[in-house]
């Protein structure tokens, strides 16, 4: 897999998970008590024995680039290779609207050339997954195919495939059809936004899109072009969820709660791997009532938490009650304070007997150091 | 902006902790496992990143593999500087010479001071791997320097009953120290040496000379060293340290350093941010408390599934505790697997152990106290039972 | 100096230094053979005891970024403080102007905030030199000056010093005045654009600007306050240039070739620090011909160098002849190729026989990758 | 996915290289200084690198300090891993045991088994840090796999003259080995062992065991363990290898070692970017060749500064050579200053030496061949002479 190159192309999609991204990026949400979003891609990208990765980033990514360093973490330090962080020319990205992810690349054309990777694996920075790519590399290699798109069996949840589309494959797995408009094919195979393509196909493909106008890779070139292009489909297995939704963002937080899901996207195929931190043990004080829920280092609970994913150094006070809630970074829930059906953002404070409590179906969300 | 440091620390981290068992077979007592995922040396070497000192030369002889992977080129503890840094001092073969290994903590510096020369620092500062304890170095320093002093040992008042493990001194009014008996069989004290020195960097070359030169010396600080600049009017000062500070000796007193924790007023917060305990992290999810376990007045670390009932314990990371498991007043170290409805009490398991189901391990004998341990990779079958009664 | 903070604002200076400048910012336009111009005030800043720097970039910073890294280089990769790189949120900067200094600075408050220094010195990225900055520190905190500017005494070149500002001082050195308008004060001393603050100053002065409008920390606060500010004024010892121009760029570079110039520059008070590379000795084959030159690691010479200055891994084949010239890392000179008074950026190759001649006070300047 | 490793490496570097005198005084021979700005053991390390081990254990014993330092945790060779990377394994203590220094070069591997075990890999590649080449030490794994062999050993062609220096083999038709004389008195072929040796694992642990059991064994691979597979019929091929092999074992093939870089056709090209030599890079400014200065098929580094005349010779970072003074045919080691209208010749000048003006340093003795070695930090006053004629 030397010679295979990850890309990370983290969007904008402020819009779609408000407050968690005021300050950041999709791709550095923080997520399942001590992750950020990224670590997932990112881990099955180097797991799989990728060992040049190119993070493609637009606005607020501080977060992200002192979370991903020089990439030690997924032993990404390489002195060939290894981690490359490509923020935008601002000057290309004067405009007020996004002119799509070729133009992003085509601001790197000189990075492409430099690399000697034979083919790109393209993923976006928000799916929380554990794949094994060198089996999808492999697949496309054998079929020789222009692109290889991913699909989802069994599309659980709706909010996972923002572009819903539909696609209908042959016995060995050769895209036959790929929905233009949404709804128009049977069916329960939908696209998943990770593509497989030669480095010579990317870089022919943004040349051409420059000179005709076209900005999106997978709008103007993949689906338009899907008639006259191979295109084969890989399927992706395991825990799958994209996060494109406070909705989104909950529920698959608190997936982790079951053990088997847990099991499954933490360490098979291979470990996901983060940024460490200097945390101590948590400590659970006597009178402690803890059941149902994760909780990272450094923490220190008196109180009550039920069912809910505590991050690094949360206090939680006496008396304090915790429920269905995702509490970020060095927040501090005070005595007799109530959170229910929340997600609180890092180092909020919940004043002593305060409430906050949202509701199953739209958990309340508090930003960055807020103090309740 | 020369080359020449204010000081520097030399770690001693050799001692094979002979009456820890098992534990000490594979590593080095500064190796041990702590306080859910420490290293027991990584109080020393937090230590010095916290008082400002930048250079720590880690003297190891006995079982260093787990060590010298722990310390690395000191990036955890911010060791990892251009000049200076922690660097691991075995002991080598030299020019000419029969290899020696180190013999006592004076000679073990004695082999290094090519190292000493190397930074030609003002002051040396001798620490043993060995203790649990917060301390700020540069104060002792600054008290070393108001002194005057040839060299200053830093203090704490002991138990009396634990007075003759220690080194034991006596000060005039001045704190300066008039006598110096290194674990004395009739203590007539109880102000212990805790194994830290600040020598001035001459004053200590020369007297490590003069003592490898002595005929029958053991080449020891203790027993040695210090007796000898006493014996020739050295200036010797008590440095006095207030607060937490164990030197594990002990299966016992390893497990009580463990459960010291566990009290609020123990003195040594491990959740203060000003004076962190830095160490290698583990990578691991977050540790889960599921739906009917229980946790209290315990610590618990990243991987850990806790199914069972866990009080006044300390769980490493990666522990595995069955439905209906009662976990009472022990230590359950890295990777532990324990079955269902087991019930262990006063125990310290080592890594990578698996208990059986149904399994009991209980120790009730409380004076004189014991703690069993359950060797690292044992593997308990169900229905094992492991016990000790007070006879 | 644990309680200084070192700032480094690159400001865009692209009209100024052309072609260098098109793929890289000012800070990280390479310079005397192995270095980019930022190492100089780095260096300064980490050998006087700074142990944390922020750098202000704008745009055009992935090469700074790749040269910094974690700032292990100049020991800056630390646990707590060490190095931090700052880009621009870029739709603070969607304006085709640059708004100023204020804002930049003022999109990071809470970095500000969060910092535990006591005072900050900021500075350019394009000023070669080699400071004590303690003396400047603690000349600072004795005056209970607003601010100390920095000012260079017999002032020899003036593009050295683009605001062309003159000052006059008393006998301990507090500023008496500052010229509004160049050229009305008489006298040798001029301004250097390094400034000395307390953190609290600054961040009052950041309120109060953006309450106002003024955008320009030197022109909007400094110069238009000066009669309100207690401003005293600390004179800049030893080698000093700021890359304003090609002119002065290439007279700075030939200036190393004075061995007293070199000295000073590159090891007194402290030495200065680069990012180091894999290179192999350089090597001279019999019938070279060098002399009057600085050659970096890993070049290879067949035939002749006079006054000029070769950096890593340059080629001259036999029968070249380079002469007062600049060339820049990994470029080849082909055989019987002749350089004279040019400035050769990254991986440029002067093909057999081609002749590549500027004028003295006209180098030529080639730009990254260009064959000729 | 696993942890397993498909091969490792164990690589020796406790060799004392006694007859390089002063040059090994304070550092083992893998740490010598070489071709202007790397060391011995360089070439060893990147070749693993390059040939895609991640997994390097480094054993030393022999003076390791500078070779500590330099390798550190393996950053210059990227073999800062988080699965693997480089581990120094210097002797140590174990349990219950007397302290053992390595005797032979296979009872150090034997020493260090747990270290082999831990990685669990299929494969043991097993180097000496002492010897200069380049080489894709994955063919030779290729051919081993092909083989089927036990163990595999790269060989090369020595001049016959030569031949007694080395482990000397004779292979069939398809290359297995079927004689190996260690250091032959009267050798009957010139094929040499280059001390490269890829093993299975299990074989390699079982002859380790077997071999630590014989009494009177020197626990040397060449000497006792080769035999004796040889002797059990073991499956031992000869990998032949071609190209650039250099074991420096005297002050004079040190020299020699160091002016055949500036053959172009010595086949071991330094500026070839696909098989990098890695080492620890200084911090120094471009050298600087002053007008009037001449240099000539000579290598030259950061940092130095050249006043004088150089021609075929080499010289390290931040050499200072002053006006008038003429260097030929040698070597000048790191910090080396000399002064104005000396004259060297056929010299070694080791580090931080200063050579006084009008200095003449010169060996004419060629048959057998001299060189002057000048000692590390070595001052010597203006006018001095060392000289060497033929007898």
């Amino acid at each position: 897999m030397k010679d295979v190159m990850g890309i990370v192309n983290v969007r904008i999609q402020d819009d779609i998970i408000r407050v968690l991204t005021d300050f950041r990026c999709i791709a550095s949400v923080p997520f399942g008590g001590r992750y950020r979003l990224i670590d997932f891609i990112l881990s099955s990208m180097t797991n799989s024995g990728v060992q040049k990765v190119a993070v493609f980033t637009l606005h607020k990514y501080r977060s992200l680039m002192d979370h991903l360093g020089t990439g030690k973490s997924w032993d990404l330090n390489r002195k060939e290779d290894g981690l490359y962080i490509l923020p935008p020319n601002v000057f290309y990205y004067s405009q007020t609207s996004y002119p799509g992810d070729i133009r992003s690349f085509y601001s790197q054309m000189d990075f492409f050339e430099h690399s000697k990777q034979k083919d790109v694996i393209i993923s976006p920075g928000n799916l929380v997954c554990n794949l094994d790519l060198r089996e999808a590399i492999a697949f496309h290699r054998k079929s020789g195919a222009d692109v290889t798109v991913f699909y989802r069996e069994d599309a659980e949840y709706e909010p996972d495939f923002p572009w819903k589309r539909k696609l209908k494959v042959s016995r060995n797995n050769r895209v036959l059809e790929l929905e233009e408009e949404p709804g128009t094919l049977e069916g329960n195979k939908v696209l998943v936004e990770i593509f497989i393509m030669s480095k010579l196909f990317l870089l022919e493909t943004i040349e051409n899109s420059i000179l005709n106008g076209a900005g999106d890779l997978f709008q103007d070139v993949i689906l338009k072009d899907r008639d006259k292009l191979n295109i084969y489909a890989y399927p992706v297995r395991g825990y799958f969820a994209a996060i494109n939704s406070i909705k989104r963002f909950y529920r698959a937080n608190m997936d982790l709660l079951n053990p088997a899901i847990r099991q499954n996207l933490f360490f098979q195929p291979g470990p996901i791997y983060t940024k460490v931190k200097d945390e101590p043990s948590t400590k659970y004080a006597t009178g402690s009532n803890v059941f149902n829920s994760l909780l990272a280092n450094g923490c220190l609970v008196e109180g009550t938490v039920e069912n809910s994913i505590l991050f690094r150094g949360v206090k939680v006070k006496k008396g304090a009650f915790i429920k269905d809630s995702i509490i970020m970074q060095k927040s501090e829930i005070e005595e007799d304070a109530r959170v229910e059906y929340a997600i609180l953002d890092k180092e909020v404070t919940v004043s002593r007997g305060k409430e906050i409590i949202g509701r199953e179906n739209g958990p309340v969300v508090i930003g960055k150091r807020k103090k309740l | 902006m020369g080359t020449t440091k204010e000081w520097i620390a030399m770690l001693l981290a050799g001692g094979e902790g002979k009456r820890l068992g098992f534990l000490t077979s594979e590593m080095a007592k500064p190796a041990l496992p702590f306080g859910g995922k420490y290293r027991i040396i990584d109080f020393a070497l937090s230590n010095c990143t916290n008082s400002g000192i930048d250079t720590v030369g880690v003297l190891t002889q006995y079982q260093p593999l787990i060590l010298n992977a722990h310390i690395g080129i000191g990036i955890p503890w911010d060791l990892d500087r251009k000049h200076g840094g922690v660097s691991i001092l075995a002991p080598f073969l030299k020019y000419g010479e029969e290899g020696k290994w180190y013999r006592g903590t004076a000679n073990a510096i004695y082999q290094n001071i090519c190292f000493i020369d190397k930074y030609d620092p003002h002051y040396v500062l001798v620490l043993s791997g060995d203790h649990i304890y917060k301390m700020d170095y540069s104060l002792m320093l600054k008290f070393h320097k108001e002194k005057q002093a040839d060299l200053t040992i830093a203090v704490i008042e002991v138990p009396w009953n634990e007075a003759s493990r220690f080194g034991i001194m006596h000060t005039d009014s001045e704190g300066r120290i008039t006598e110096f008996q290194e674990k004395p069989a009739h203590p007539q004290g109880n102000l212990a040496s805790m194994g830290v020195y600040i020598f001035g960097t001459e004053i200590l070359k020369q007297y490590l000379q003069a003592d490898n030169e002595r005929a029958g010396s053991g080449n020891d600080f203790g027993k040695d060293v210090i007796p000898l600049m006493l014996d020739e009017g050295c200036r010797i000062f008590a440095y006095p340290f207030q607060g937490y500070w164990k030197d594990v000796g002990t299966i016992e007193s390893l497990w009580e350093a463990n459960l010291d924790l566990l009290s609020s007023e123990n003195g040594l917060d491990l959740f203060d941010r000003n004076w962190r305990i830095y160490t290698v992290n583990q990578n691991q999810p977050p540790h889960f408390i599921a739906p009917g376990a229980k946790i209290e007045n315990s610590l618990a670390n990243e991987g850990c599934e806790i199914f069972g009932e866990v009080s006044n314990s300390v769980l490493f990371t990666g522990v595995h505790i069955g439905e209906g498991t009662v976990i009472k007043d022990s230590v359950i170290m890295t990777n532990v697997r324990i079955g269902r409805n087991a019930r262990i009490e006063r125990a310290i398991i080592d890594e990578n152990a698996i208990i059986g189901d149904e399994c009991l391990i209980c120790s009730e004998r409380k004076d004189p106290p014991e703690i069993i341990l359950v060797r690292e990779n044992m593997i308990l079958p169900e229905n094992s039972v492991i016990r000790t009664t007070s006879p």
